[in-house]
């Protein structure tokens, strides 16, 4: 017996076995091909190892080969659900690189089609985590919303996923006529079925019984394991990059009105209208990540009806996208922003030609998925699928 | 309302097939059959199934006697027993060893003696309940009339034999004879029997970090 | 030697008798000739079969089509017409067509037996359930405990699946199914036991025909208690047929597919035909136990009843009564899982022991103290009451030597050998 | 706290540990002797005035020109760099820390150059070390699991080196 246990202390426990199990890469709730490895007793998993890199497409080794311009689709095909944002940042990254100014139409066009793109990606976020948790519905009726922005963003570029849309140096092209128009009808539809969501999941009795105090990630590991945007709000950092980045991001938002979505006092901005924070509910547990989420949502809208009149409002040019061969000037640059999953950096490398020496791109779900051996450590396997759901990981972002 | 009319019908095939005697030995043979299969597998996920078919039949056997109570019970209790039982099997025992299971030779002579002694005590005993070693002449009517076996069973639960009532004319007394008691010695044994379960089925496990 | 027919097919003047003697008499052969009798049988068996076929196809159908209403989409709509009524036909064909896999690691005795073990303990429950006065394959005096007894043996299909798949998923699915009937069994029975007091049998011909006449005949308006218990063995009831949110046996977004992970084509199915069996059955005994059966809200059929030949309109009515109850039952069901999130093992597991457990128990005794002490509810103020207790009482007050006579009879059949 | 104070008191602190750096750089970095990073790292996540509790990335870069014509001309020796971006939340500032290491340690082809896993300082650097170690062959010290990340265990060689070579095959599967 070892030294320093009781031996008079002795407890009962039925005498079970351990038992490896694989949760993917073919599983209905590890949102693609994310492969976990539990180890479990009986139901309650006392490990969980990720696996990744089954989506690995070397899409830094190839951006090595290619123009930045040349690029932006395989920025599309990082985190597929918000190609927008993904496009965005890279261009960031490049104009920082090259020292580019934007003129004003171009910023409140890139403020629009962004914030456009997170609720496209938080909708399918909050869908898929009811699909996670179980329920089917939400998961369609998010999809039927989504159907419609990206109708909106065909109309802008022609595709309805992989955009590529937002270039260094502005855009392909501008927003059609009458488009502002659609796109604030569409805002105006939405914002009442957020209440229904909000009926369906944020307050629903089962879904608290199964998010409250589940997956609980402190502020201080959140921060420790670089978790960003939601997964990091949610635990009750107050930290957003289109507030607290780098001049060149958020300058973009500059003149713009929002609040930060993260607890203050056991409430969140303008939570009045939403339902409340639940009795059981801890800050950094699942049902927090997911009201972020849903929060950001009302956050975006609100962020775009300012946008529209600033849009309509400016003038000059939406942008001249660089040429495809433009000499890019020597040096580095790394540029992070605020992308509906965290934070999602670029860096690139430049050794004064038109192809990047080095191109990396920081995944925002990477960071947030290595939290998971910590949060899924002695919880039952139901609820594997609710806290890495909670993080919703996008797996093109991860293995880039 | 419900018709309580009696109905009194003869079964007989115009091959001279009785058909109760019929189903009584598929069924008879389907428990005999199973129950030596119990004995002869090896596995104890399948031996359990074959306990269940065993049951099973054994709860067809009664129903097929008209006692329909009995029956259910018999596949409510029995069966839903032997359901733990195979919980208990897949989950406690998962090493290999228990999964597969071997007999010595001295556990085979054991059990057949054991086997034996029980199977010569209840033929001695079914033979020797004169009743049922009467048989029916060909021709002879029997008629049975209503099979209700819950209520009498029910009420001599609370303590009212309504069977003793009418072969006990002495008084009362008699009559108020029910299986109260033995129902109440059975309920408080098996529970015993489960809270004994349970704390063997636990194990010792000195758990490190805990100092008195 | 000869031996009463009543034995084994019970002796209830019911749908079968009519049937029986009518073959009888085709046959020219004296009324309650056996071979009728087996005839008849057979005719119910199959009958019942293509109840559960069909109703399997119509509810996998219905699920379709109500959860695509409910998520803004329209369902199927093209194969057999407009409404796609054939969809399940065509999945059903399609089902047949696919290989049917078995896994290396699979033990192949169980697999392959796993499906029809479900299917035949809902079938069997099938033939205790009375869809109009007497019109059921087998009236059981004990139909209630027979029909929970069976479909708790559904069970084992799913645990030998699970263990015989040879699959870890298929086997956390298993166990969790295992636990989570073997401890809704004590709550369910605890809820189908107070209609059982009230009424004081265990027949479910008998209880049917205790709530005729007007609706407030119900069981449901029996005592205030009613409703309460209604709820109670509802929830028991989806979660031991195992639907959301109490699929944790085949929780997709956990355990892949659970204890069907493995099977494919026709097996598949089979499974499917019994979980809908079942999801039937169970809407049938709620239907029974505390929505009148297959009375309508109003008599109309009460004064023709009575009549030999235009009794069986008034059954033909009642059977429609019943199923139309019985698939508002289901609908309710297909509701459920469209909208809620499941729920954890854990969370299962406490609702039926800390929930479920105390509710019913609270409720049998509530309903024996309420009808004990007679007290009035909205049943009792309205007209054209049927007095419950009638019933009840009458075996044991009445002539309690009648329902031993059996016995007598029998030992004095002995006497004349 | 402005850039150029930030690297002035850094190199204050620990004087010739601090190689190089560039304050009017588009992103301004200090170079760090591979030695004293973890120290460096830890002073910098610990200060009060600086509080650097996010390490957004590691990025291993590859200076190394195969084709020996351009090798000729390029203005740097042949080398491995790994970049450190740092921010605070808490401060809103950032940093970046640039280690330069040889490409083959001890210069022997195939050896892997080491440097001292970060990842004590900052959790997220498990894995983000891993990736650099998969895709940019640099070992790291001290690393509690360093296994490959995206590529299969399996795999040979370390693909965002600029003189890696595609497998011709891999497990029967065609490579180039």
């Amino acid at each position: 017996m070892a030294t320093g246990f009781d031996s008079r202390v002795v407890e009962y426990d039925v005498r079970t076995d351990e038992m490896l199990v694989n949760m993917g890469p073919q599983h209905p709730s590890t949102h693609g091909v994310l492969r976990l490895v539990l180890r479990t007793d009986g139901e309650i998993v006392s490990e969980v190892t990720p696996h990744i890199g089954y989506l690995h497409r070397c899409a830094e080794k190839i951006g090595e080969n290619l123009t930045p311009r040349q690029w932006i689709p395989y920025t599309d095909r990082m985190d597929y659900l918000a190609g927008m944002n993904m496009n965005l940042g890279w261009s960031l990254a490049v104009e920082k690189l090259m020292g580019l100014q934007l003129p004003d139409k171009a910023r409140h066009l890139r403020v629009i089609i962004a914030e456009l793109g997170r609720i496209a990606s938080h909708l399918v976020g909050m869908g898929a985590y009811g699909l996670d948790l179980g329920t089917f519905s939400p998961f369609l009726y998010a999809f039927r919303e989504r159907e419609k922005i990206l109708d909106l963003f065909e109309e802008v570029c022609g595709a309805r996923l992989t955009y590529s849309y937002i270039t260094p140096g502005g855009a392909t092209a501008d927003l059609p006529p009458g488009w502002i128009g659609r796109c604030e009808a569409f805002l105006n539809e939405l914002v009442p079925i957020i209440s229904d969501y909000h009926n369906l999941l944020t307050s629903n009795a089962i879904f608290i019984k199964r998010t409250c105090g589940i997956g609980v990630l402190s502020a201080e590991m959140a921060i420790d394991y670089g978790c960003s945007g939601p997964v990091l709000r949610g635990s009750g950092v107050d930290y957003d990059l289109r507030r607290d980045g780098e001049e060149r991001y958020t300058e973009m938002y500059d003149g713009y009105s929002f609040e930060v979505i993260a607890e203050r006092d056991g409430h969140y901005p303008k939570d009045h209208q939403y339902p409340k924070v639940p009795q059981d509910a801890v800050l950094g547990d699942c049902w927090h990540r997911f009201y972020v989420r849903m929060l950001e949502v009302m956050q975006a809208i609100d962020l775009l009806r300012q946008g529209f009149d600033r849009y309509s409002a400016a003038t000059g040019d939406w942008g001249t996208p660089i040429k495809l061969t433009q000499k890019l000037p020597k040096g580095e640059a790394y540029l992070e922003t605020e992308a509906p999953r965290g934070q999602m950096g670029f860096y690139l490398v430049s050794d004064g030609s038109s192809i990047p020496w080095r191109v990396r791109a920081r995944s925002s779900s990477f960071c947030n998925l290595s939290v998971t051996h910590e949060i899924c450590r002695g919880v039952p396997i139901a609820d594997v699928p609710a806290i890495v759901g909670s993080l919703d990981i996008v797996m093109g972002e991860i293995d880039r | 309302m419900t018709d309580f009319t009696e109905l009194s019908a003869v079964a007989m095939l115009p091959l001279g097939i009785v058909w109760h005697t019929v189903f009584f030995w598929v069924f008879a043979a389907l428990t005999s059959g199973f129950a030596i299969a119990v004995v002869l597998e090896k596995n104890v996920v399948r031996m359990a199934l074959y306990l269940i078919a065993t049951l099973s039949a054994t709860a067809a056997l009664f129903m097929l006697a008209g006692a329909h109570f009995i029956g259910a019970m018999q596949i409510m209790i029995y069966v839903g027993g032997t359901l733990v039982l195979l919980i208990f099997g897949v989950m406690l025992t998962a090493q290999s060893a228990f999964v597969s299971m071997r007999t010595s030779g001295g556990e085979w002579v054991t059990g057949a003696i054991l086997g034996g002694v029980l199977f010569a005590m209840l033929a001695t005993n079914a033979i020797s309940v004169k009743a049922w070693r009467t048989y029916y002449k060909e021709g002879t009517q029997v008629s049975v009339d209503a099979v209700e076996t819950v209520a009498p069973i029910g009420l001599a639960l609370v303590g009212i034999r309504t069977d003793a009532r009418v072969e006990s004319p002495s008084g009362p007394a008699a009559i108020q004879s029910g299986y109260l008691l033995p129902f109440e010695i059975i309920s408080v044994h098996l529970l015993v029997v489960l809270i004994g379960a349970a704390y063997l089925a636990r194990t010792k496990v000195q758990l490190p970090g805990r100092s008195a | 030697m000869r031996l009463n027919v009543i034995l084994f097919f019970g002796k209830h003047p019911g749908a079968k008798r009519i049937v029986a003697e009518f073959i009888n008499s085709l046959l020219s052969l004296s009324s309650d000739h056996a071979l009728g009798y087996v005839v008849a049988s057979l005719i119910h068996c199959v009958l019942l079969l293509h109840v559960i076929a069909v109703g399997a196809l119509v509810f996998i159908w219905m699920e379709r089509k109500v959860s695509g209403r409910i998520q803004d989409r329209l369902g199927p709509t093209r194969v057999g017409g407009r409404f796609g009524w054939l969809q399940t036909l065509a999945d059903g064909l399609k089902l047949i067509t696919k290989e049917d896999l078995m896994p290396g690691a699979a033990d192949p005795l169980l697999f392959r037996l796993a499906p029809y073990l479900s299917f035949a303990a809902s079938f069997t429950a099938f033939l205790a359930l009375p869809f109009a006065d007497g019109w059921a394959a087998q009236v059981l005096n004990v139909g209630a405990f027979f029909v929970l007894a069976v479909l708790g043996l559904e069970v084992f299909g799913v645990i030998l699946a699970g263990y015989g798949s040879g699959s870890k998923w298929s086997l956390f699915g298993g166990m969790r199914e295992a636990a989570q009937v073997v401890s809704y069994e004590v709550p369910l029975g605890l809820c189908v036991l107070v209609p059982v007091t009230v009424c004081g049998t265990l027949n479910l011909v008998t209880i049917g025909n205790m709530q005729a006449g007007l609706f407030t005949n119900w069981l449901i308006f029996q005592n205030p208690f009613m409703p309460i218990v209604f709820l109670a063995f509802f929830t028991c009831a989806m979660a031991s047929v195992n639907r959301a949110p109490f699929d944790l046996a085949e929780a997709e977004s956990e355990l892949v597919a659970g204890f069907h992970t493995e099977y494919s084509g026709l097996r598949w199915s089979i499974f499917f035909m019994a979980e809908y069996g079942s999801m039937f059955v169970v809407s049938a005994l709620a239907a029974i136990l505390f929505f009148g059966a297959w009375h309508g809200p109003l008599p109309v059929f009460a004064s023709i009843s009575a009549s030999p030949y235009l009794m069986h309109i008034a059954n033909l009515a009642g059977c429609t009564n019943f199923i139309l109850k019985t698939v508002i039952g289901v609908t309710v069901m297909i509701w459920i899982r469209w909208t809620l999130p499941r729920l954890r093992i854990d969370q299962v597991i406490t609702m039926c022991w800390k929930y479920c457990v105390p509710i019913a128990a609270f409720c049998l005794v509530g309903t024996v103290a309420w009808e004990v002490t007679g007290l009035p509810w909205i049943g009792d103020m309205t007209p054209n009451r049927n007095p419950m207790g009638s019933v009840r009482e009458h075996w044991a007050q009445d002539d309690p030597v009648a329902s031993t006579s059996h016995s007598v009879v029998i030992a004095e059949g002995r006497r004349n050998d | 706290m402005s850039e150029k104070s930030l690297l002035q008191l850094l190199q204050s602190r620990f004087g010739n540990v601090v190689t190089g750096g560039d304050a009017d750089a588009i992103d301004p970095w200090i170079q760090v002797e591979p030695q004293s990073l973890l120290n460096v790292c830890t002073y910098l996540r610990d200060d009060n005035k600086l509080r650097f509790d996010l390490l957004n990335c590691i990025t291993g870069v590859d200076y190394f020109e195969p084709d020996a014509k351009k090798a000729a001309k390029s203005p740097w020796q042949p080398h491995t760099e790994l970049v450190y971006h740092l921010s605070s939340i808490a401060l809103k500032h950032t940093l970046v820390i640039k280690v330069v290491l040889p490409r083959w340690k001890n210069d022997q082809e195939g050896s892997l150059p080491e440097v001292d896993s970060v990842s004590s300082v900052w959790r997220t650097a498990d894995w983000h070390e891993r990736e650099v170690y998969d895709l940019s062959g640099i070992f790291f010290q001290g690393h509690p699991d360093l296994r490959r990340i995206l590529c299969p265990e399996d795999w040979v060689g370390h693909p965002l080196r600029k003189d890696y070579q595609m497998p011709l095959e891999y497990h029967g599967i065609r490579g180039r």
